[in-house]
């Protein structure tokens, strides 16, 4: 019976998505609205190169505010389920060679995500993956050198730290949107500099900058309070 | 004559692909874990270091280049180094001990075990 | 009208996963399976040719592909991956309650 | 469509088939991580990079972590209880 029902819902799930989607014309994506529109106006109003950041950050950054706040919200949700009494029950770690190998990996690791974060305006990527970059460095530090490690270099404490200041300073960056252009993350023209260079494109820096703290600072709690193992009620 | 570094580039690519295709058959016709993880680490390594190279000869730039090998440089290390974390994990764990005739290797590997346990 | 025939391939899969299996781990992984069929029919439904989508400055009338459905895509795989964490937790939790991740073992938690 | 993407496709729907087809869920788990390297270079054929750099990260790199994470401490905890403990 239960193979039958999964057998209908699925045969009517598909069917009905590939006669609707068979119905979709092919100019369905009109070009003369807003995607011209942005493809037109990227490096005018907002000096970055990157089309895809400049939607991210400028055009649509209140989209962006909405999806650092589910972040947030996710982690919320995660420490409060996770939150016993936890003892972090540490691994002594791979071998030497592993060890030593990382301690010259890790660096540059953190050195690619600075340059995805700072570069988003200019080429490919943004705060999103640089911050997932940066958060994989707490995964190195954890499964590599044991997670006693990483609790010394980077206590809770520190990270929830380094989320709020990514946060607050998304929030700060629209207020003085607010203050210069009068429209809540603004991009002041002031701010702009030539096209192309790196010190350009305005508030998309900043704003980057805030977007990766928070997405790896969010996201390396959120791997943290998952390898933690629980205390034994004595 | 423009074209000559083309040629040199398709030429280490071909070569690479070659010994992907080696790593593969080994790693799929192997008996034994050990020799599987031979078959991945240096072959894969070899081919991993062709493409890069020829890749960084086809774009014929200084910087992308440079920056190319750099990525190159990085397999380079990070491919032994999960080669021997990967072993040194079966090793611990007694996945596919090697059967071998004398006991000498044998005894070796049930004292470095208590070493390790205790 | 072939990536229409892979996505709905991909969906069907994904769905299969999230009806028909026991484990609860395999169900969230189903999830990610029908997420990744989305955001696959959302990069392959443009259908203008053109270049990647960041301006270069000597050429700026060249022609780029619709960046609208990479912003939201780029938007959906980072709240897919907070999703699948939070599911995973409730996961470990209910582990913890139940004793199991059976779907079949759980029904008495009904009451 | 290009050579490369019609390879690319079929490969594509055969490792969702084994994702979903395998009983161990660590072998699922590590399937997942290359359906989403597969997807990513299709991205990249879309002319799409800065998903493709996110697909990459996210669905091949930190989420299998998790993924492991979480199955470990399952195996753990039913290890544990096995032998008789009680809370």
């Amino acid at each position: 019976m239960k193979v039958f029902l999964t057998a209908i819902i699925l045969a009517f799930t598909g069917g009905a998505l590939f006669v609707n989607l068979g119905s979709i014309p092919d100019s369905f994506l009109l070009s003369h609205t807003a995607s011209r529109f942005y493809r037109e106006a990227v490096v005018t109003e907002t000096g970055a190169l990157n089309t895809v950041s400049a939607i991210l950050y400028d055009f649509r950054a209140f989209d962006s505010l909405g999806e650092s706040t589910v972040i947030f919200a996710t982690v919320s949700g995660i420490v409060l389920l996770l939150s016993r009494k936890t003892l972090p029950v540490s691994s002594a770690g791979l071998s030497l060679i592993v060890k030593r190998t990382f301690g010259i990996l890790t660096p540059f690791v953190f050195l690619l995500s600075v340059y995805i974060i700072l570069h988003g305006h200019l080429s490919p990527g943004g705060g999103f993956q640089g911050g997932v970059l940066l958060a994989v460095i707490t995964i190195i530090f954890c499964i590599i050198y044991g997670s006693s490690f990483d609790l010394s270099r980077y206590p809770p404490q520190r990270k929830t730290l380094i989320e709020t200041t990514g946060a607050l300073l998304f929030l700060g960056v629209g207020i003085i949107g607010i203050a210069l252009t009068g429209s809540f993350l603004g991009n002041p023209s002031a701010w702009r500099g030539v096209p192309g260079t790196l010190p350009s494109a305005g508030s998309i820096v900043p704003i980057n900058l805030g977007v990766g703290l928070k997405v790896g600072a969010g996201l390396a709690i959120i791997f943290y309070s998952m390898i933690q193992k629980t205390l034994k009620r004595q | 004559m423009i074209e000559m570094h083309l040629f040199i580039s398709y030429a280490l690519i071909l070569l690479g692909c070659f010994f992907a295709l080696s790593t593969t058959i080994g790693i799929l016709r192997f008996p034994d874990l050990y020799t599987r993880i031979h078959a991945g680490a240096v072959a894969l390594t070899m081919s991993a270091l062709l493409i890069t190279v020829g890749t960084a000869v086809y774009v014929w730039e200084l910087f992308l280049s440079l920056k190319i090998l750099l990525i190159g440089v990085f397999l380079l290390i990070s491919n032994p180094m999960a080669t021997h974390a990967i072993a040194r994990v079966a090793y611990r764990h007694r996945i596919a001990i090697p059967v071998s005739r004398d006991l000498s290797s044998r005894q070796k590997f049930e004292e470095d075990n208590r070493h390790d346990s205790s | 009208m072939i990536y229409s025939l892979c996505f709905v391939a991909l969906f069907m899969i994904g769905l299969y996963s999230i009806l028909a299996q026991r484990d609860l781990i395999k169900m969230v992984i189903g999830l990610n399976l029908v997420e990744g069929a989305v955001f696959f029919w959302t990069i392959t439904m443009v259908r203008e040719a053109g270049g990647v989508p960041i301006v270069d400055l000597a050429f700026p009338e060249l022609p780029m592909v619709d960046p609208i459905p990479q912003a939201l895509t780029l938007t959906a795989i980072v709240i897919s991956a907070s999703t699948t964490a939070l599911l995973l937790t409730i996961i470990v939790e209910l582990n913890r309650m139940a004793r199991t991740i059976e779907i079949d073992s759980l029904k008495g938690l009904r009451e | 469509m290009t050579l490369l993407e019609a390879f690319l496709l079929p490969l594509l729907l055969v490792i969702a088939i084994l994702v979903v087809a395998f009983r161990d869920l660590l072998s699922s788990v590590i399937t997942l991580s290359v359906f989403s390297t597969v997807l990513a270079i299709i991205y990249i054929i879309h002319q799409a990079p800065d998903v493709a750099l996110a697909e990459v990260v996210i669905g091949s790199g930190l989420m299998t972590a998790v993924y492991i994470a979480v199955i470990s401490k399952i195996r753990t905890y039913r290890q544990t209880h096995k032998r008789g403990e009680k809370e």
